[in-house]
């Protein structure tokens, strides 16, 4: 019973972003061709990955708020390796070790030292961010800077879709797996479901919280390439205050913030329903000054929405009553 | 005894600036008895520059030279600064006239609004739809200068502004943003960017969506970034002004007022070494040069300098 | 060892007559407990920071340029005030910078009609309030939880500041407005630092000394334990969010006046700094204990580093580096430090 | 059902000199502790002995700060919840520690899944292995329900099958039968019965004493963290073994004084919820203690946080002394002088992270103040008489409350409640894993509570409880109140006949 109530919920969001899509379809048709739905899903799958990265931390009752910073860091990484002749494919290894890294600094201090996630995060948010400024002085590396090689991989285009979406794609059907199917990632639900059962089911609390954060580090490290190869520029603010939203994204998806309960596919629809809102509101020419305020909405109605199928269930004694519901 | 002069920018790290420091290291080499503090807030906020400004004040500096993010909201801070006896000029983006003695404009805005409508034109013989992208919404030279391309448009015939978008001066918002235009505009024919950063996130847009000849990208850029797109045909032509010759004029002349060389008043002449003098009008503003216009012709020649 | 016989004994006495033994009221005297308080902590790294800077600037002794530095840190203060005691009720409020945009906006748009400065402050004070009702209403009301309430608040009311103002701004605030930002008091006080100190006594007082303040830790300890005691949980918690929204109108009417102006852009990412000032105030993220001598002395702390570094011409981001490692370093080093006594 | 420990057979588990220490609290203090092939050991001890504490030691939960322990005479450390699985040590842990979220098969499986092809775990033998095992125990389940859609009891027997899932030499059952009905207690026996028989040693911890001597062999005492003694059950009585646990003996277990009973105080008619309870009426009198019995699950606690205002009821009636009061929160509840002492003390009563003298002060909070301000002497004075009255064991009043033992926990509730001085004081399972000698204070203070002219609702699953402390039974089924008896026909009997719905004779 429960389980067809939250496949509702996904499938609530589902028919959100198909009424999304018809109401932007109905103001301008160009928007739903596959090719700028392709385009759309392109623009969406930094916001998807580091999605999945967070739904994991977010999973054992913590949360990144470094996943922007450090996405930065190794984007600037990446750029600064490119710029010294390093091969594309060894840039990659190190951009996802170098955001694994970052993620197990997080992770360590949660895990060893028991601060707050968002203590720890918001602290390392800023330091990662100071870290681009002190290595570059602050100075921006620009498309004519970068080879053409690591420009062009993710926009190479493979079956209509560019690589970057491919990428998207197959980290979500890994992460799917992950999450599902393996040990460590039901371990993910465990300790965020009830920290206090999984220690005696023998699962670490605190070791399953660094390995989110290393997840969740890879994944913004991975993206930190990603989005400047595809923005084509490297600098201290790139992707500012991009980590509220993939939070956002997260709650959208139905993934609840005191852990323990969510979905990849939720998580993934989130992600889409903001990027199509972002996408959508310049396309269909709606006055950039009511972006903000129409995203914002967009939030809370999701929130209340998901609240109403989350909301407390009566434990149903009477015979009677078990029949109405 | 040394006259420290600060360079106050709109944020650290953006090329265009940098370049102006620069220009200001150059004026206090020439001087001598002068020395540059550049400093600026990390994002382009007038909260963090006015924190920034507040510490100017406490080490008591003898001038500051402002390129503003907001033109209001640094008055009170300039004012009590000019009441400690600071001498306060702005430079590039401007402060309301309370706040500063005068204002230099890197070029005439008039002058600027005209060429960034021109260069749009010159590839354009027929006319066409046209597209700004504009760094935020609360910059102060970018609304002057778009107003003033608006003015002279009756001058171009078939020339058709369509809409004016924000990218914020972030790059991922501009490129967006760029995107939304060339979809909603499909007979898009240029994009006018009067801002470093949005002019190149336009240019790579364009690149990615394989509108390279279809649409023009140009507007304000340095040559250092714009070297590539220029090359590939994203921008067939883009202007500047040299923002060393404009980091040396802002220094020059925050030297000379506050040496009580020459006096901040309408009509007045200020010296500003090697770019000659700057006549300033009834706002206490003046401009320093005329913007020039780089192309495939000229780029290689400037994209190693700024 | 010793407690274990001295249980032993205080049973027997208790066996026959049924009567408790004496409990004492308390082991450790508050003064002793203060003495290895977190805020005590604090209190050694401001002196430090204090003594640093004063070494490592000729300026940084002056009282004009103390008083001017303080700017830095008054208006995040008073707003973090009112966050310390929604974070220790298991709240958070991350709109507060949007609300200083929205309440700015109001004020602006009434000073174009030509409102006198009262009705501004009003206004200022009231678009605070009824932020903080709406996001009080969705979390106490609607049982949303306040974390992503307030993400979609942020962007809504500063959304809402860049519908009306567009690419504008509001200017010519009358002379009087700006006597809030800009004002002293006597001599080198200035309005702001008497606004923030008021602020730290009242709530301050509001949080250690009343019943409501009890309340406030016992919804952080266990909301449901205290729905269980007859505390109206969710009254409180909407007050919390009222009395967050009033600090950020007050903040909006300070800032409105300091700068002269409103645009939309307003007092961006204040949010975050706030929230960092209530953890290195020892307030406990998760809800719970904290104090407001510890934000009071975390909001000098940040402000002596980022004044301190400001006259060394210190980039911001450096700066925000060092208060990220701060924050981290004053939590984690206690811990570091019990592990390696172990 | 006697067996004899035959001589010369080895302990499968031996633990000497096992001590174990949190921040301000010697838990255990140099124990022992012998588990014995097909024999169930009992391990009996008050609130705080530190019987729960041994059970996570034993389960590589807790390290031991001090002592050896030794599995078939060969010493070993467990330092992780897997190793002791590992070594044949299984539990059924006194909290459930369960997921709500996951479904039943997971929450068995959890941690030692059973793998497929790429080490992916393999959901559908995980599915039936889970099937299998809760058959076996006799729970008709289905394995993949999610966890938070069963009832109370449901989740126990899925903690059992969880326990089962590991293949054990030692199995240990830290009070199984808390949350469980009559049928499946019995069930229960029997499983521990087969458990037996495949030669399997068991550790079963438990308050009551008639299951101890239904079920176990052999007894070990612990009192204050301290090992008293052990021996068979064949050798000792229950008087001897109550006066281990307790350092003295405990004359009267349920010390029901003579009240007059007065007034009505509380009437309700006709409360009725669309889907917990319907139709439920009664009257409370001055001086009366009232039971509330019925199964596990039957309803009466959401009857009770009705009446107190955490949940609201659809239709119906309450009046307080004749005149009608609507109560929508707790707050009103407290107003009109109803208190509740919830039967989740962890999650409901008790605000752990503050000190004792806050908590006796919550809801009083008004007296002990002026015009809204603290004033702490007062507070403590008034959280010194009721702490007393109650006689909490405690360090200081300082003290958090999280740092007592359960028993004393409860205490602190009820002292908050009686504060308030109210006129009917609801308590939902007042002695639930309270160990008899806090039970017997509960059961004094009660008593003199009704002498004094309060109006008491009991809410209680044991029969010798309900029939020991009312004056009147009221036996609910199912949300519904099945019968009501006085004093004669307040026989054991009759309420189980009642309770589980089975028609009466007469
Ligand atoms: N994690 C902990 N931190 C601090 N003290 C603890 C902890 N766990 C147990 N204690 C304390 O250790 C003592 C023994 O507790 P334990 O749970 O073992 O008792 P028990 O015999 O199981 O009691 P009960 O019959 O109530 O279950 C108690 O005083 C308890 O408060
Ligand atoms: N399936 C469940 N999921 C979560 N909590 C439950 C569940 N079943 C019972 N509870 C809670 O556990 C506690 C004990 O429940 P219990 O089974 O005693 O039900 P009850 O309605 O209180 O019945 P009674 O008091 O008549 O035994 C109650 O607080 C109840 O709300
Ligand atoms: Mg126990
Ligand atoms: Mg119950």
């Amino acid at each position: 019973m429960m389980t067809t109530f939250l496949k509702s919920r996904e499938a609530i969001l589902a028919l959100a972003i198909l009424a999304l899509l018809a109401v932007i379809a109905f103001r301008f048709p160009g928007f739903v061709a596959p090719a700028n739905l392709a385009n759309v899903l392109t623009d969406t799958s930094p916001l998807i990955i580091l999605a999945l990265g967070q739904m994991a931390v977010i999973l054992t009752k913590c949360i990144d708020l470094s996943v922007a910073a450090n996405l930065a860091l190794c984007g600037m990484i990446a750029a600064i390796l490119n710029g010294i002749g390093v091969p594309l494919p060894l840039i990659l290894i190190a951009v996802v070790a170098l955001g694994a890294g970052l993620g197990a600094v997080n992770g360590l201090l949660v895990w060893k030292l028991n601060i707050p996630s968002i203590v720890v995060t918001l602290g390392t948010m800023t330091i990662y961010r100071g870290i681009i400024f002190v290595l570059t002085d602050g100075k921006w590396i620009n498309a004519h800077q970068m080879s053409e090689g690591f420009k062009a991989f993710p926009r190479a285009v493979i079956l209509g879709l560019p690589v970057m979406a491919w990428i998207a794609v197959g980290v979500v059907l890994g992460f799917a797996l992950f999450v599902n199917r393996t040990a460590p990632g039901r371990a993910l639900f465990a300790v965020g479901g009830n920290p206090h059962a999984a220690v005696y089911t023998g699962i670490s609390v605190g070791r399953t919280q660094f390995m989110a954060f290393v997840l969740s580090g890879a994944l913004a490290g991975l993206t930190g390439y990603l989005w400047v190869a595809r923005y084509a520029v490297a600098y201290v603010d790139i992707a500012g205050g991009f980590e509220l939203d993939v939070v956002a994204a997260c709650v959208i998806g139905g993934i609840a913030i005191a852990g323990g309960a969510g979905s990849v596919a939720g998580a993934v629809m989130g992600a889409l329903f903001l990027g199509i809102v972002k996408n959508a509101l310049p396309v269909v020419g709606i006055s950039p000054f009511w972006q903000m305020a129409i995203s914002g909405s967009a939030i809370l109605i999701a929130i209340a929405f998901n609240a109403r199928g989350q909301g407390p269930k009566g434990r149903i004694i009477l015979k009677q009553a078990e029949h109405r519901a | 005894e040394t006259k420290r002069i600060a360079l106050v920018v709109k944020a650290l790290g953006i090329g265009f600036f940098e370049a102006a420091a620069k220009g200001a290291e150059e004026a206090a080499k020439e001087l001598g008895d002068v020395e540059i503090i550049y400093t600026g807030p990390t994002d382009t906020t007038a909260e963090g520059q006015i924190e920034v400004i507040n510490s100017l004040i406490a080490q008591k500096v003898d001038a500051i030279a402002v390129s503003a993010n907001d033109t209001d909201a640094l008055v009170p801070t300039l004012k009590k600064a000019m009441d400690r006896g600071i001498t306060v000029i702005s430079w590039d983006s401007g402060v309301a006239p309370d706040g500063r003695l005068m204002h230099l404009n890197p070029s005439s805005s008039a002058l600027i609004g005209n060429t960034i409508v021109k260069l749009a034109a010159d590839h354009l013989p027929d006319g066409g739809d046209v597209a700004i992208l504009s760094a935020t919404t609360t910059s102060t030279n970018q609304n002057v200068w778009i107003e003033e391309a608006k003015k002279v448009l009756p001058n171009y015939p078939g020339i058709n502004i369509v809409a004016t978008v924000y990218g914020d001066d972030l790059a991922d918002k501009s490129y967006r943003e760029t995107q939304g235009l060339l979809q909603t505009y499909p007979d898009l024919k240029a994009i006018i960017a009067p801002t470093s950063v949005g002019i190149v996130a336009a240019a790579q847009a364009v690149t990615d969506a394989g509108k390279i000849g279809s649409v023009n990208v140009t507007g304000l850029g340095l040559p250092s970034e714009m070297a590539g797109h220029v090359k590939s045909g994203a921008s067939k032509s883009f202007a500047i002004w040299n923002p060393i010759d404009l980091g040396y004029a802002a220094t020059m002349i925050a030297y000379n007022l506050s040496n009580g060389t020459a006096k901040a008043e309408a009509g007045a002449e200020i010296p500003m070494g090697r770019m000659g003098t700057v006549k300033l009008d009834d706002n206490k503003e003046g401009a320093m040069a005329d913007p020039f216009t780089y192309d495939a012709s000229n780029i290689d020649q400037f994209s190693s300098i700024f | 060892m010793t407690a274990t016989t001295e249980d032993q004994a205080g049973q027997d006495q208790a066996g026959k007559t049924g009567a408790g033994r004496h409990i004492p009221d308390r082991l450790t005297s508050p003064a002793a407990r203060a003495l290895k308080s977190w805020e005590m902590l604090l209190f050694v790294v401001a002196v430090a920071i204090f003594i640093a800077n004063s070494i490592a600037s000729p300026y940084f002794l002056d009282p004009w340029n103390l008083s001017d530095a303080s700017f830095n840190f008054t208006e995040k203060a008073m707003i973090a005030f009112a966050m310390a005691m929604l974070i220790i009720a298991g709240e958070i409020d991350l709109s507060v910078a949007s609300i200083i945009a929205l309440a700015s906006t109001v004020m602006g748009l009434a000073m174009t009609a030509g409102a006198p400065v009262w009705m501004l402050v009003v206004l200022g004070l009231g678009t605070g309030l009824v932020c903080g009702a709406i996001n009080g209403a969705l979390v106490a009301g609607l049982g949303l939880p306040s974390i992503v309430v307030t993400i979609g608040t942020m962007s809504l009311f500063r959304g809402i500041s860049y519908i009306v103002l567009g690419d504008g701004a509001y200017t010519g605030y009358p002379e009087a407005f700006g006597w809030f930002g800009q004002g002293y008091v006597w001599w080198v006080f200035s309005v702001e630092l008497a606004l923030f100190v008021i602020a730290a006594i009242v709530f301050g007082i509001l949080l250690h000394r009343t019943n409501f303040g009890r309340m406030v830790y016992v919804i952080g300890n266990n909301a449901t334990a205290a729905r269980f005691s007859g505390v109206r949980v969710e009254r409180i918690r909407f007050i919390l969010f009222l009395l967050t929204g009033l600090m950020s109108g007050i903040a909006a009417v300070c800032l409105t006046s300091r700068l002269g102006s409103t645009r939309p852009s307003i007092a961006t990412g204040f949010e975050l700094e706030v929230v960092t000032m209530v953890v290195l105030g020892g307030v406990n993220i998760l809800g719970g204990s904290g104090s407001i001598p510890g934000v009071v002395i975390a909001a000098l702390v940040m402000g002596l580093v980022t004044f301190g570094l400001g006259l060394l011409n210190v980039p911001g981001i450096v700066m925000s580096i060092i208060v990220g490692a701060l924050l981290i370093g004053v939590i984690a080093l206690p811990r570091l430090w019990a592990m390696w006594r172990k | 059902m006697q067996s004899q420990s035959a001589p010369g057979t080895a302990p499968v588990l031996c633990l000497r000199g096992i001590s174990k220490s949190f921040p301000g609290v010697r838990a255990l203090n140099g124990v022992q502790l012998d588990l014995y092939p097909g024999q169930v050991t009992a391990l009996i001890g008050e609130n705080g002995a530190g019987k729960s504490t041994i059970v996570k030691i034993l389960t590589g939960i807790y390290q031991p700060d001090d002592g050896t322990i030794e599995v078939d005479g060969k010493e070993t450390q467990f330092p992780t919840a897997q190793a002791a699985g590992a070594a044949g040590v299984t539990a059924i842990h006194q909290e459930t520690v369960l997921f709500d979220e996951m479904t039943v098969a997971e929450n068995i499986f959890i941690g030692h899944a059973p793998r497929g092809r790429f080490g992916l775990i393999d959901t559908r033998r995980m599915e039936a292995e889970a099937q299998r095992l809760l058959s076996s125990i006799g729970a008709e389940l289905d394995p993949k329900v999610r966890l938070r859609d069963l009832g109370i009891a449901s989740k126990h027997l899925v903690a059992i099958a969880r326990a089962l899932s590991i293949d054990a030499r030692v199995v240990i059952m830290d009070e199984p039968t808390a949350a469980l009905s009559h049928k499946e207690i019995n069930e229960l026996y029997e499983l521990v019965d087969k458990l037996r028989q495949q030669g399997k040693a068991i550790l079963f911890i438990s308050h009551k004493f008639d299951e101890i001597f239904r079920i176990a062999d052999r007894w070990t005492v612990f009192r204050d963290g301290q090992f008293v003694g052990e021996g068979r059950m064949a050798d000792v009585t229950e008087a001897r073994l109550v006066q281990m646990m307790v350092g003295r003996a405990v004359d009267q277990i349920y010390p029901k004084r003579p009240a007059t009973i007065g007034e009505p105080v509380l009437t309700v008619s006709g409360y009725s919820h669309p889907t917990e309870f319907e139709d439920i009426g009664f009257t409370l009198h001055r001086g009366e203690i009232l039971g509330f019995y019925g199964l596990v699950g039957a309803g009466r606690s959401e009857v009770m946080q009705a009446l107190f205002g955490i949940t609201k009821p659809s239709k119906g009636a309450c009046r307080i002394e004749g005149s009608v009061r609507v109560i929508r929160s707790t707050a009103e509840a407290v107003d009109a002088g109803i208190v509740y002492v919830p039967e989740d003390r962890g999650k409901q009563g008790a605000v752990k992270g503050l000190p004792i003298f806050q908590n006796v002060t919550l809801p009083s909070l008004g007296r002990t103040s002026r015009a809204g301000f603290l004033q702490l002497a007062e507070e403590f004075a008034l959280a010194r008489e009721y702490t007393r009255r109650l006689d909490l064991r405690a360090a200081s009043l300082d003290q958090d409350v999280a740092l007592l033992s359960g028993g004393n926990q409860q205490k602190v509730v009820i002292a908050k409640w009686l504060a308030t001085r109210p006129r009917v004081i609801i308590l939902d399972e007042p002695t639930k894993g309270i160990d008899i000698g806090s039970k017997a204070a509960v059961h004094d203070f009660m008593s003199e509570l009704a002498a004094q002219g309060l109006a008491v609702i009991m809410v209680s699953s044991e029969i010798p409880e309900v029939l020991g402390m009312s004056d009147r039974v009221i036996v609910m089924r199912e949300g519904r109140i099945a019968a009501e008896f006085t004093g004669d026909a307040m026989t054991p009997e009759n309420l189980v006949r009642a309770a589980v719905g089975i028609e009466e004779a007469a």
